[in-house]
C-alpha cells in the first residue's frame, strides 16, 4: 500500500499535468487549484506510514537494484515532500488570483502556469525520492526545463534573456553531473546510491566523480561563485514562480548533493574537500547579503537574499556532524517557507503599486497592512529571531559549529543575521513611514484577501516551525547518513 | 577479408576528410551543403562496409536511416535560403 | 590500448573542448552547439565504458542511458531554440 | 604494422576532435551548424565502431537529420539576436586552462578505472519482456526512466508553446518547387515503411520507438517544409491527445500494474511483450509529434 503512495507522489502530478493540457485554456486556470489539492492526497497516509513503520523502499518494475530503479521514502524525503506540499497549497490559492490580476495589467501566462507547475512538482518529488543516480539526472532535466519555462512566463525581454541563460547553465550543470555519474557507474557497476556506497573504492575515478558531481549540483544550487544566473531569473519571473524557484527548485539539487556527499564521498574519505564548500558558503552568506543591501528594487533584493541564505546550507560540509546535518535541513525548511512568503508578498506589493522600487513603498503599508505584516513575519525567520524556525535552525547550526571549534562559520552565521536585518529593514521602514505617493495608474489598489492570506499563512508556518521543530527533527533522525550518526 | 573491407572504409573516411576541406573553405553556403550531402553518401558506404566487416546486420538499418534523413538537411537548407532571400 | 578506451578518451577530449566553447563563446546558438557537443562527449565516455567488460557482448545499461540522454538533449535543444527565436523577436519589437 | 581497424578508429577519433574544434571556431553561425551536422555523422560511425547499433540508429536520425533541421530552422532568427559582449582574453585563458585540467582529470580517471562487477543480466534477460537487451533495459528493467523521458518530451513541447503569444495557425510554407514536391511524395511512403520496420525490429534487435518516432517526425517535417499539406496546428482538435498518448499510456500501465500486482511497471506474466509493444507504439507517436511540434513552434502567423 505505502509503495503505491510513493509512486503516486510522482505520477499523480504528472497525470494531472497531462489532463490539464487536454483541457481548454480557461479550464486550466479553473482546475489548477483542484489538481494541486489532488496531488497532495497521497502524502498524509505516506507520512503516517513512514512515521510508524519506517522507510518505504520501492523496486520499480519488480527489479531490484543493481538492475532496476529504486525509490526510497525515508525521513529526509518525507520532510521535503511535506515542505513542497505545504508551499504548494497556499501557492495554489495565490497563483490563480495573481495571474488574473496580472492579466489586467497586460501580463500573461496564467493558462500555462498550472501544467508547468505540475511537471515541476513531479520532478521535485522524484528528486527527493530517487535512490538511483541516473533517474535523478532525468529528474533534474525535467525540473530544469519546467523551471526555465516558468521563468519565461514573465514574457518580457529581461525574463526571456534570464530564462535562456538559466537553461544553458542548467544543461551545462546536468552534463557535469551525468559525467560524474558515468564515472561512478564505470567504477561501481551500478547506479543505485546505497549499493554504490559498498562497492566504490577511493581512486582517481571516484575523485573525478566527486569534483564533477559537486560542481554540477552546486551550479544548480547557485553556490557563490556560481550564483550569477539566480538573481536575474528569480527577479524577472512572475511572483508565484519566484516563490517556487527560491523556496524549492534550488534546494532539490542541494538535497541530492547532501545525500551523495554523506552516503558516498565521506565514507570514501573525501570529507576534507568539504572545507572548500564551507568556505564558499561563508562567502555566499556575506556576499549575497552585501549585494542585497545594495539593491534599490524589491524583487532583486529578495533574490539576492536567497543567494545569501543558500550559503548556510553549505556550512555542513566541513562541520560534518549529525547536529549540523539536522540544523541544515531545518534551515532549508524554514528558509523555503519564509522565502515563499516573502516573494509572494513582494509580488503583491509590486502588483498593487505598479512599481518595484524601494522608494515607491513610502507609506504603502496603509493600503495593505496584512501584506506588510507578512513581510515582517517572514523577516523574523530570515533574520533568525526567536521564536521562528529560522532561529532554531541557526541556533542549532551555531551550536554545531561551536562544538567543532569552527570560528569562521560562527562569525558568518552571526554576521549573516545582522546583515539580513539590515537589508530587510528598508522594506518595512519605507512602508511604515510617510504617506503614499501615487505613481502610475494601478498605484494604491487594494488587494483581495485571496492574495494577502496565502503569504501570511506561509509566514506563520515559518514562525510555527520554531515551536514545532521537534517534529521535523524526529523525522530526520532515523534518516541520518551512517557517517554522521 | 575484413581487413580489405576496413581498408576500403578507411579510404571512404579519407574522402570525407577531403570533403571537410570544402565544408570549411566554402566559399558559398551551397558549396558547404553539397559537401555535407556527399558525406551522407560516403557515410552510407562506410556503414555497409562495416556491416560486412563487423558482421553486424543492424548496421544496414543505420545506413538506411542515413540515406533517408540526409534529405532533411538539404530541404531545410533550401528553405533557409529561400527565407533569407525573401 | 583498446578501441573502447580510445573512444572514451576522445569523449573526454570532446567534453573539454566543449567546455572551452561554452565559456569562450558568447552567442547563445554557439553555446548551445557546444553543449550538444559536450553531451556527445559524455555519451562517448559512457558507451566506451559499456565495452570495458569481459566478453563480447557490451553492457546494455549505458546504451539505454545514452538513448534516454539523446532524447532529453534534443528536447532541451529544441526548446532552447524556440526560446532564442522568441527572444530575438521581442528584441526586434522593442527596438 | 598498424592494422587497418586500428587506423580507422584512430582517424575517426581524430577527425571528431578536429571537427569539434572547427565547429567552435567557425566564422559564421551557418558554418558552425554545417560542421555540427557533419560531426553528428562521424559520431554515428563511432557508435558503430563501439558495437552500439541502437545508439548509431538514434544518432543517424537525430544528429545527422533532426538537429540539423532544428538548427537551420532557427538560424534566420538567431543571426538577428542581440547578444552580450564577447568575453575578454583572460576569461578565454581561464576557460582554456579549466578545459585542459578537466581533460587531464578525466583521462586519468578513465585509464585507471578498476574493473567493475557486471550486472546480473544473464539471469534476468530470459525473464524480461523483450528479447533485445537494450529494449529490455529501456522498457522493462529501467522503464521508469523511459516514462520520465516521455514526460520530458511532452514538457519540452508545452514549454515551447507557452512562449507563444497568440494561438494563430502556423504560417504556410513558401511556395516550393515541383522537384521538392515529387521528392517528398516519393520519400513519404518509404519513411512510414521504415518507421514501422524499426518499431517491429525493436523487440529482438536494435531499433525501437525512438528511432521509429524520429523517422516519422522527419517525414512530418518534410511535409511541413513542402507545401503538400495545409499546415496543421498540433494545439487543436485531437492532436494534443495524440501527442500525450505515450506519456498517458505509460502512466496508465504504471497505475494498472500497481493495482494488479502491487508494483508499478511489474508486467503480469505472459502480458509483458504485449504491454511493451503498446508502450512502444505510444512512445513512437509521442516522439514523432513532439519533434514536429517543436520544429513548428514559433512559426505561427502571429509570431513571424
Amino acid at each position: 500500500m505505502s509503495e503505491a503512495l510513493v509512486v503516486l507522489m510522482v505520477l499523480l502530478p504528472l497525470l494531472l499535468a497531462g489532463m490539464l493540457l487536454l483541457a481548454p485554456g480557461g479550464w486550466r486556470q479553473r482546475m489548477g487549484l483542484s489538481a494541486t489539492l489532488l496531488s497532495v492526497a497521497p502524502l498524509p497516509p505516506l507520512l503516517w506510514s513512514v512515521w510508524h513503520s519506517g522507510v518505504v523502499e520501492v523496486a520499480l518494475g519488480g527489479w531490484q537494484p543493481p538492475l532496476g530503479i529504486a525509490l526510497r521514502a525515508d525521513g529526509l524525503a518525507l520532510l521535503l515532500l511535506t515542505l513542497t506540499a505545504l508551499i504548494a497549497l497556499p501557492l495554489g490559492l495565490h497563483a490563480g488570483p495573481w495571474f488574473r490580476a496580472h492579466a489586467t495589467v497586460g501580463g500573461r501566462g496564467g493558462e500555462w502556469f498550472w501544467p508547468l507547475w505540475l511537471f515541476l512538482w513531479s520532478s521535485l518529488n522524484l528528486l527527493f525520492l530517487a535512490a538511483d543516480l541516473f533517474n535523478a539526472y532525468v529528474g533534474l532535466e525535467l525540473g530544469g526545463l519546467a523551471a526555465v519555462a516558468l521563468v519565461a512566463l514573465g514574457g518580457g525581454r529581461d525574463a526571456l534573456q534570464a530564462a535562456l541563460r538559466y537553461l544553458l547553465l542548467a544543461l551545462f550543470a546536468s552534463m557535469l553531473y551525468l559525467l560524474g555519474v558515468a564515472l561512478l557507474y564505470g567504477a561501481g557497476g551500478t547506479l543505485d546510491l546505497a549499493l554504490l556506497g559498498g562497492r566504490l573504492e577511493s581512486g582517481v575515478a571516484s575523485r573525478a566523480a566527486l569534483v564533477l558531481i559537486t560542481l554540477g549540483l552546486s551550479l544548480k544550487g547557485a553556490l557563490v561563485p556560481f550564483h550569477f544566473w539566480l538573481p536575474p531569473a528569480h527577479a524577472t519571473a512572475p511572483a508565484p514562480v519566484s516563490a517556487l524557484l527560491s523556496a524549492l527548485v534550488v534546494k532539490a539539487p542541494l538535497v541530492l548533493l547532501l545525500r551523495i556527499w554523506f552516503e558516498l564521498f565521506v565514507p570514501l574519505g573525501f570529507g576534507a574537500a568539504g572545507e572548500v564548500l564551507t568556505l564558499l558558503g561563508v562567502v555566499a552568506i556575506l556576499w549575497g547579503s552585501l549585494q542585497a543591501l545594495r539593491q534599490q528594487r524589491i524583487k532583486p533584493l529578495v533574490a539576492w537574499s536567497t543567494v545569501a541564505q543558500l550559503g548556510y546550507l553549505f556550512l555542513v560540509f566541513a562541520i560534518a556532524t549529525g547536529l549540523a546535518w539536522s540544523a541544515t535541513l531545518l534551515h532549508l525548511t524554514a528558509h523555503a517557507l519564509a522565502k515563499a512568503a516573502l516573494f509572494l508578498a513582494a509580488g503583491n506589493i509590486v502588483l498593487a503599486l505598479g512599481d518595484d522600487r524601494l522608494s515607491s513603498l513610502r507609506g504603502a503599508s496603509h493600503g495593505m497592512p496584512l501584506t506588510f505584516f507578512t513581510v515582517g513575519l517572514a523577516g523574523v525567520s530570515l533574520m533568525g529571531l526567536p521564536p521562528s524556525g529560522g532561529f532554531v535552525a541557526k541556533w542549532l547550526l551555531l551550536q554545531a559549529a561551536l562544538e567543532q571549534g569552527r570560528w569562521l562559520p560562527v562569525v558568518a552565521i552571526l554576521a549573516g543575521s545582522l546583515l539580513a536585518a539590515a537589508y530587510l529593514f528598508p522594506l518595512l521602514r519605507h512602508a511604515l513611514t510617510g504617506t503614499l505617493k501615487p505613481t502610475g495608474e494601478s498605484a494604491g489598489r487594494s488587494l483581495p484577501l485571496r492574495l494577502e492570506l496565502p503569504p501570511l499563512l506561509l509566514a506563520l508556518l515559518a514562525l510555527l516551525l520554531g515551536v514545532l521543530a521537534s517534529w521535523p527533527l524526529a523525522l530526520l533522525k532515523p534518516a541520518m547518513p551512517v557517517v554522521l550518526s | 577479408m575484413s581487413e580489405v573491407l576496413f581498408i576500403a572504409a578507411l579510404l571512404l573516411l579519407l574522402t570525407i576528410l577531403a570533403g571537410l576541406w570544402r565544408v570549411l573553405r566554402g566559399p558559398a553556403p551551397a558549396d558547404r551543403m553539397l559537401a555535407v550531402q556527399l558525406f551522407g553518401t560516403s557515410g552510407v558506404g562506410i556503414l555497409l562496409l562495416l556491416a560486412e566487416a563487423m558482421d553486424e546486420r543492424a548496421l544496414r538499418d543505420v545506413a538506411l536511416l542515413f540515406a533517408l534523413l540526409a534529405v532533411l538537411g538539404v530541404v531545410a537548407f533550401v528553405r533557409w535560403r529561400a527565407g533569407a532571400a525573401q | 590500448m583498446s578501441s573502447a578506451l580510445w573512444f572514451s578518451l576522445v569523449g573526454a577530449a570532446l567534453v573539454a573542448i566543449a567546455l572551452y566553447g561554452v565559456f569562450a563563446e558568447h552567442h547563445p546558438l554557439r553555446r548551445l552547439i557546444a553543449l550538444n557537443m559536450m553531451a556527445s562527449g559524455v555519451f562517448l565516455v559512457l558507451i566506451g565504458l559499456a565495452r570495458q567488460l569481459p566478453g563480447r557482448v557490451p553492457d546494455p545499461v549505458p546504451h539505454a542511458m545514452v538513448l534516454t540522454g539523446i532524447v532529453v538533449a534534443v528536447s532541451a535543444t529544441a526548446f532552447a531554440l524556440a526560446l532564442l527565436r522568441r527572444l530575438s523577436r521581442v528584441q526586434q519589437e522593442e527596438g | 604494422m598498424i592494422s587497418p581497424v586500428l587506423l580507422f578508429d584512430l582517424l575517426l577519433g581524430l577527425s571528431l576532435l578536429w571537427l569539434a574544434w572547427r565547429t567552435l571556431a567557425a566564422h559564421t553561425l551557418f558554418e558552425a551548424c554545417v560542421s555540427f551536422i557533419v560531426f553528428g555523422l562521424l559520431m554515428a560511425l563511432s557508435w558503430v565502431r563501439l558495437d552500439a547499433p541502437d545508439v548509431a540508429l538514434a544518432e543517424a536520425a537525430v544528429g545527422a537529420g533532426l538537429t540539423g533541421v532544428l538548427l537551420l530552422g532557427a538560424l534566420e532568427r538567431a543571426e538577428r539576436a542581440r547578444v552580450e559582449a564577447a568575453p575578454g582574453p583572460w576569461w578565454r585563458r581561464g576557460a582554456g586552462l579549466s578545459a585542459l585540467l578537466l581533460f587531464l582529470l578525466l583521462a586519468a580517471a578513465l585509464i585507471t578505472l578498476p574493473p567493475r562487477p557486471p550486472l546480473p543480466l544473464q539471469e534476468a534477460l530470459p525473464l524480461a519482456a523483450a528479447e533485445h537487451p537494450v529494449t529490455a533495459v529501456l522498457l522493462d528493467f529501467r522503464a521508469w526512466d523511459t516514462l520520465l523521458e516521455s514526460a520530458v518530451l511532452v514538457l519540452a513541447v508545452v514549454a515551447a508553446w507557452s512562449l507563444e503569444r497568440s494561438v494563430s495557425p502556423p504560417r504556410p510554407a513558401p511556395v516550393c518547387s515541383e522537384v521538392l514536391r515529387s521528392l517528398v511524395r516519393l520519400l513519404l511512403p518509404f519513411s512510414i515503411l521504415s518507421a514501422g520496420y524499426l518499431l517491429w525490429r525493436g523487440g529482438h534487435a536494435p531499433g525501437g520507438a525512438f528511432q521509429a518516432g524520429t523517422v516519422l517526425a522527419a517525414a512530418g517535417i518534410l511535409l511541413l517544409l513542402s507545401d503538400l499539406r495545409r499546415p496543421f496546428d498540433l494545439r487543436r482538435g485531437y492532436w494534443p491527445l495524440a501527442l500525450l498518448s505515450g506519456l498517458l499510456l505509460f502512466i496508465a500501465v504504471a497505475l494498472g500494474t500497481l493495482g494488479y500486482g502491487g508494483t508499478a511497471l511489474d508486467y503480469p506474466p505472459g502480458g509483458g511483450a504485449a504491454l511493451v509493444l503498446l508502450l512502444e507504439l505510444g512512445l513512437t507517436v509521442t516522439i514523432a509529434l513532439a519533434f514536429i511540434a517543436l520544429f513548428s513552434s514559433g512559426r505561427s502567423r502571429g509570431d513571424e
